[in-house]
């Protein structure tokens, strides 16, 4: 046995051990959803043809999730982008491929790229040899080279196996148009298109006139319920977003997989509204950086990943020393080291929870979906600022490079808390004259453990935040009661944070047997277990965690009292969060673990062989 | 400034406005002289200390944050540049002074004074160089001379100092000062200087440690140190300010070395979008409100 | 409710909150054992006094530990070394002083410095004015300054005062004067004397004469039972040591207190042994730098307090990743961030036990004595080679600057394990022909999940080692039944440690209701509680941790079982080790936590008052 | 040397020698000629395989090490020269080649360049500059011209390049080159001359990242580059390399730029206690038994 050290009581289960031999279908499989792939090498376009294809299912009020799939390195590695399209909001990969486009001849394994039995498999036929004799797929043949080159756009492989595609699945052009069309040039009524978009269109076309209908298509297109606004995006622009919203008005950072489209994004947006975002030499610079800022009252962030991670472990404790307001985001991707760049994992979570050396008080937050990447943008800065503390936001790759739609996020909902502030407190708080100074001490007991807090430019709030232990006024001390009264009073100054944030959300039933605690990318994966497993008789309760530290105890002693039986999802393969949950909560000592650690986001059917005992899968 | 708090105080400060807690280095120390400084600089400036941020690492230089009665963040070893390019950029109407040993500077902090300088960050640092380090008790630092016997190197140094001078000058430094502990008013000037600038000013100032280092002594820095107003060096001439960084006659040369105007960080096309001095504690709510059009459309790009 | 989040079973008790009412008798007040204090300014000879007189005691075979207080200063703070002597091992404070020497004004508070009541408190005359009017003490002046100024050796305060203290403490002054020539010139059989050997004699005579006899002497001197070549020193003295002997010939470093010892040792000693010694530029140079020389087989390591052991988390995943062997030592103190560099704690459990960010196979280890840490320097590189990962060694302050005695260290019994090495094994283990290098695979799974390890001028080993996720070559791979491949054989090979290594000592009582789990130097203090407890009934074992990681998961739940109470001891606020046993051990969620996090270490008196309900103790 | 294990290999070794895995980078990468060149050279100065470690960061350039056959060691982003430090210093008999890009070795990593310079340290270092950070997609590096536009640098970069050339000669570096993945015969020349120099060698090479960066092409550095021979400068006249690295015409000089001698660090008293090439592999259940006698000696000082 190795650093897994389960309790006998409970059962570990990864997702990579022989399967127990029944098989668990893909959703896809049930109907409902269907996946579309398309494989090349970067630089073909890969991306491109996804998310235009994906934005025209969103336009016609479809419901869809795009993953990536690329190797570390640059270019000649296969890139594949997948976009599974739903009736139901779906943030999850299927598993299986409906219909298979391949640029190169990598992508044109049907096996490893998962198409299903009976799928298509679209080619371009200068790239790809299909192999002689029968197979299980059918194999549809287009010159996209020779087209592309009629046309004058070699690069425009990609748009004319989207028009062959809107064909195959029985698409509606127009939509397909106007998407095309604002990516490469004007939006249509605004008069003249620009020639790329010209050419984008005729390809579009040429694909779309290249191939016959299928019929029976594929897989019947879910059912269209037009939405308004409904938004697509990556969790990282929803969070970066939400920052932006959030009033974040410095960002310093560093680039690194899957965390850089977030600094992207607030470099071209934080300026326009008076804010800083910097591309500094390091992750302990930005982390540093941060700080600074947010001691003069900036609202002030970082993201990065694992690799990055590590190396603000020493600015940890300086936040939690000053009591400083930070977020600090981190964008999972598998350890340990450099280890996997462009895959997913929930690797880092003990290093969250425990942070750098010493103790420091700090909250740990994990996005899940869209929705809760903008709202949890929010309550990281709001949380923030009302306790005076890092705030960490563990996003993964799967979420971070994966797009969806989501509903349009209420701006006009949107609180902010700036914490205690002595420019508007004043001498409230037994805080002394705010206009001498004298009787201000940044560190100062209160009721509810939280410091007065006053910033540069505050007259008469001037004080020394101090990495070094301090009294209440930040100089150095050794006295062993004061130490003991700065530790008690940062410990105890998050006690009430279950009455400002809510660290649990739950769904589901919650008087079914089974109960599944989860968070991040893991969890709508989960919710589409659920579903499908309900109308076989197995029905449970979710329980994702959008806060991780503080632990919302409570509750969670009230959830492992009302199932029978707990199975705690996490991408590691030691079993972080279980183990976290039994050091706090005696139950947690007989739930069940289901890990995957090897790279990939966690299926639906993986979570379902899971939530279905085999008993219940043959019922 | 849009809130009300920001009063401003009185003016016509003196040195004592600067005194905070009483100093605790070593009777003796050469620290005490750059305080000294520091104060009668921020006195004669008229700074105001509500609105000035000292910022420091972890040494015994790193402890004057206590001593100097400003607003202060002292930060944890080597990482007081970062620090201050937050609080600079966040709040560009501070006045941000920053300050350290050389081990704190020129050893774990190398590479952020680099970057600072070639950013241009708009901060006064002064380096409290004792040639050693003294709060860990006397171990070898970056600039101390090759063959230097500590604890830790009972054979000598094996290392080459780090040239401090003519790294922040290749760097892009665009005020470089060398001051002593022991001639207070010239380091007065110095930092006087410095504080005026706008840009990365470097003020590298021989502070012996009078507990540790036998060797770079008051007297030693005395016999070395070669007045640069006397010898009519010109601190708007680069090739002379290179030429004063790289001298190898053992000299070290004492004064305002280099001086020059380039957009410091915080003027940047890009970096504050345009805003001249937009305050930390800016009323976020308000902005929320009132640019909510702003935020929409930027929301919906994304449809 | 803060961070601490204890289940409700359990009590949870700090040794700062008020007392119970009930007075828990020093150590020393219940005879045995005595302490001495000398207290002045630093640069007064403190330090140099203390070790003295302690060394005398020891070579007149009598036990001691000697504790220095100093603040994080250089000079102008008070500065105090207690002697603490006893006729059984020590290594703990008793926390009230028989005897204060006071050299400066500040040092000559009988209650701030713990001075029993009827202690006697010899001071400077020139230096201390005693209180008007009568008091607890018995005060006892000398002239020391005027005294030395006479002797031509103004420094000579501190061996006045030793000379002093020897009369009243009835201590002989042969072998006082033996350690004073030793210390200041030529052994005394070695000719003639050093002038500063001479006038530190007269002055020793001086204050002898100086002073009167105690009778009877403020607390008998415990028995003396002469040992052979016992050695006095700190435990740091003794881990470098023992590194040294263990074959450790790279050390690369950044001072930082109470680290900084370990360093200056090997610097004096490894390059006589042909090892390097290499203060750096800071800790992130030198853990990369240790890896790197234990990349090319040689044994390395680097030491360092909490903010250097944070810069050293993105090595920890490159240890891990690489498998390379490396030796990392925490010299604790207490955090957050540069928190109170010169006193002690046991914060940094959590960040040892989780380190950076992913998931990193390593092992942690604990020293609780002087002569653990010798052989704990042993083991650590034992292990590191053999499991070819690091190895972390955690101690605190009040180990690495305390000194006390112990017997001589068994060199001889050294036995170095190197583990699997190709140039050893050759072509076996399935590693192909060794002379062409084709078979050979650095990673490759085994039997025990152990590599076989080629290093550099190998011929025939030639292998890449990655920080990035790799095959069994090396080379960076994205391929998912490699990458689980690759974890679970990390993960499974430190299975077998508790048949290598001992992670557990048990001491005392198997049978008794009490069981007490500590690592680190609260073991001392609660080996002497629990000498202390049992003539009063209350018995217990004590469980000694050596090993934290992997966590003796068996062991342990014996211990549980056997032990109808169970006690953990630790120097943290939030109860570190407590929550890992609790996320490994079902049954310590019934366990009650004792924490203390002043700075200063845990007393006999603290330890004993938990140790005994206040019903046993009026019992 | 005394483990048998090392015995020696065949010498005589050709290009072909040091292939590896075949490169993944872009095609027409600058990477590959910079490869190219180290194999040339380490045929050429037939190195024996098992006896070189190549150390790498991260980036694409830091790939490498997959590439070139020989020992390989690719460690975390900015710290191939620590961990190549404590390789060399470990085994001296290693022939120890450090590779990566701008930004693993003049962003995060310049402290540790400074340093490693200072110190001597004798490793040949070949940085594969092209100005941006090609692995994460393009953005702006420490390299990159003030206003160079990426996707974290909308409005233009702020910062003034890091001039690595000047940084690196006046921090000690003792050979000090400019090499082009475009002449990949001086290039390999530079090389040579780089590991057979004993001390800290700088390979500083433009390497044009072709995927990311539109500005700095092949085509641009030819148009830049000056050719030292040609222009007759003497490399082992500093004066003349520190008016070469501070060119202000906008040219880049080419070729090898500084020669000079000084003791590596492993030579440095104290620094081995006179080994002059221990084997990393050290039989140290020999020494332990051998030694035993001093070994106790140490310990009874403690008596
Ligand atoms: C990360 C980290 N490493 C090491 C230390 C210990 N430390 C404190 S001050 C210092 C160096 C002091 O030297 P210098 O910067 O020259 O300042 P001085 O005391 O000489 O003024 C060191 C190594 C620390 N606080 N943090
Ligand atoms: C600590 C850390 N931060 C960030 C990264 C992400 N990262 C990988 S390579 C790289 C920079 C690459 O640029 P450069 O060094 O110039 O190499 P190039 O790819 O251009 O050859 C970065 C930032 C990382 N691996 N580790
Ligand atoms: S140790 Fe040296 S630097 Fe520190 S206070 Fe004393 S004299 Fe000054
Ligand atoms: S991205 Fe640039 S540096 Fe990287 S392999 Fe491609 S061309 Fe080369
Ligand atoms: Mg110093
Ligand atoms: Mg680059």
């Amino acid at each position: 046995m190795g650093r897994f050290e389960a309790s006998p009581v409970s059962v570990r289960r990864t997702v990579h051990e022989r399967s127990s031999g029944v098989r668990i279908p893909a959703p896809d499989e049930r109907g409902g959803s269907s996946s579309w792939r398309i494989g090349g090498l970067a630089g073909e376009g890969i991306d491109t043809a996804g998310d235009l294809l994906a934005k025209a299912h969103v336009r016609a009020g479809r419901h869809v999730w795009v993953t990536r799939h690329f190797p570390s390195r640059i270019r000649g590695g296969l890139t594949t982008c997948t976009v599974r399209v739903a009736g139901h909001p779906v943030a999850a990969p299927s598993g299986v491929v409906d219909v298979l486009v391949a640029l190169h001849a990598d992508g044109a394994d049907p096996v490893k790229q998962s198409l299903r039995p009976g799928g298509i498999l679209l080619y371009d036929e200068s790239a790809v040899t299909p192999p002689d004799g029968p197979t299980d797929h059918e194999w549809v043949a287009l010159d996209a080279t020779g087209m592309a080159k009629a046309l004058g756009e070699p690069r425009a492989r990609n748009t004319i196996m989207l028009g062959a595609s809107a064909r195959i699945l029985g698409l509606d052009m127009t939509v397909l148009e106007d998407v095309v069309v604002e990516r490469f040039g004007k939006k249509r009524d605004e008069g003249r298109l620009s020639e790329v978009a010209e050419k984008n269109l005729a390809a579009l076309k040429e694909g779309f006139d290249g191939v016959a209908d299928v019929s029976p298509p594929p897989r019947p297109l879910p059912p269209e319920t037009p939405r308004q606004g409904d938004l697509f995006l990556s969790a990282n622009e929803a969070f970066a977003y939400g920052a932006l919203v959030a009033g974040c008005r410095f960002y310093a950072g560093y680039p690194i997989t899957p965390a850089t489209t977030i600094m992207e994004y607030l470099a071209a947006t934080l300026p326009r509204f008076g804010g800083v975002c910097l591309q500094v030499e390091d992750e302990i610079a930005a982390a540093n950086m941060a700080i600074g800022a947010g001691f003069t009252g900036a609202r002030a962030m970082t993201a990065t990943s694992g690799p990055g991670l590590s190396l603000m472990a020493e600015a940890m404790g300086l936040a939690g020393s000053t009591e400083t307001p930070v977020v600090i985001v981190d964008c999972m991707r598998p350890g340990p080291s450099t280890g996997m760049p462009t895959k997913t994992g929930q690797e880092d979570l003990s290093f969250l929870l425990h942070g750098g050396h010493g103790e420091v008080p700090h909250v740990v937050l994990a996005v899940e979906d869209l929705a809760s990447a903008f709202t949890t943008a929010i309550d990281a800065f709001n949380l923030a600022e009302h306790y005076q503390c890092a705030v960490y936001v563990a996003l993964d790759l799967a979420l971070s490079m994966g797009k969806g739609d989501t509903p349009p996020f209420d701006v006009d909902g949107v609180v902010l808390d700036r914490g205690k502030r002595f420019a508007r407190v004043g001498a409230t708080e037994g805080a002394g004259a705010p206009e001498t100074g004298e009787g201000y001490a940044r560190y100062r007991e209160t009721a509810d453990a939280i410091p007065l807090r006053a910033v540069p430019g505050d007259v008469g709030g001037r004080h020394y935040a101090n990495s070094t232990e301090h009294d209440e006024r930040g100089y150095t001390t050794e006295v062993p009661a004061t130490r003991v009264a700065m530790v008690d009073r940062r410990n105890r100054k998050l006690g009430d944070i279950d009455t400002l944030h809510q660290g649990l959300i739950f769904e589901g039933d919650k008087d079914a047997p089974l109960g599944i605690i989860a968070f991040g990318s893991p969890v709508p994966v989960i919710r589409e277990a659920l579903a499908l497993a309900r109308p076989q008789g197995v029905a449970g309760e979710l329980c994702v965690m959008r806060r991780l530290l503080p632990l919302p105890r409570a509750e969670l002693d009230a959830f492992f009292d009302r199932h029978e039986r707990v199975l705690v999802v996490e991408g590691n393969s030691t079993a972080q969060l279980l183990s976290h949950l039994r050091a706090h909560c005696p139950e947690a000592h007989r739930a069940e673990s289901l890990l995957k650690y090897d790279g990939d986001p966690f299926r639906v059917d993986e979570v379902l062989a899971a939530v279905m005992r085999p008993s219940e899968v043959t019922a | 400034m849009t809130d009300g708090h920001r009063l401003p105080t009185e003016t016509g400060r003196a040195f004592a406005d600067f005194k905070d807690k009483a100093p605790n280095w070593c009777p003796g120390c050469g620290d005490f002289g750059v305080l000294g400084a520091m104060q009668r600089a921020a006195a004669e400036l008229d700074l105001d200390p509500d609105r000035t941020v000292l910022v420091t690492g972890i040494g015994c230089s790193g402890n004057v944050t206590a001593f100097f009665r400003t607003y202060g963040f002292h930060g944890v070893h080597g990482r007081a540049l970062p620090a201050a390019t937050g609080i600079k950029l966040a709040d560009p109407a501070l006045t941000v002074l920053v300050a350290g040993g050389d081990g704190d500077g020129f050893g774990i902090g190398l590479g952020h004074l680099v970057h600072a300088a070639r950013r241009n960050l708009d901060v006064t640092y002064i380096v409290m160089d004792n040639q050693t380090y003294g709060l860990t008790k006397g171990q070898v630092s970056p600039t101390s001379a090759q063959g230097f016997v500590t604890k830790t190197t009972p054979d000598g140094s094996p290392d080459a100092p780090v040239d401090a001078l003519a790294l922040s000058l290749i760097a892009g430094a665009t005020y470089l000062g060398v001051g002593f502990s022991g001639d207070i008013k010239r380091l007065t000037e110095l930092i006087k200087g410095a504080v005026r600038h706008e840009g990365f000013s470097l003020v590298q100032t021989m502070s012996p440690c009078v507990t540790f280092n036998k060797t770079n002594t008051f007297s030693w820095y005395k016999d070395r140190l070669v007045d640069l107003e006397a010898e009519g060096h010109d601190p708007t001439d680069r090739a002379a300010a290179l030429h004063q960084v790289t001298r190898t006659d053992g000299r070290i040369p004492h004064g305002l070395i280099f001086r020059t105007e380039r957009p410091p960080l915080h003027r940047a096309v890009g970096v504050l979008g345009g805003r001249e001095a937009a305050p930390a504690t800016e009323d976020l709510e308000f902005t929320l409100r009132s640019r909510a059009a702003d935020l929409k459309a930027l929301r919906d790009r994304f449809a």
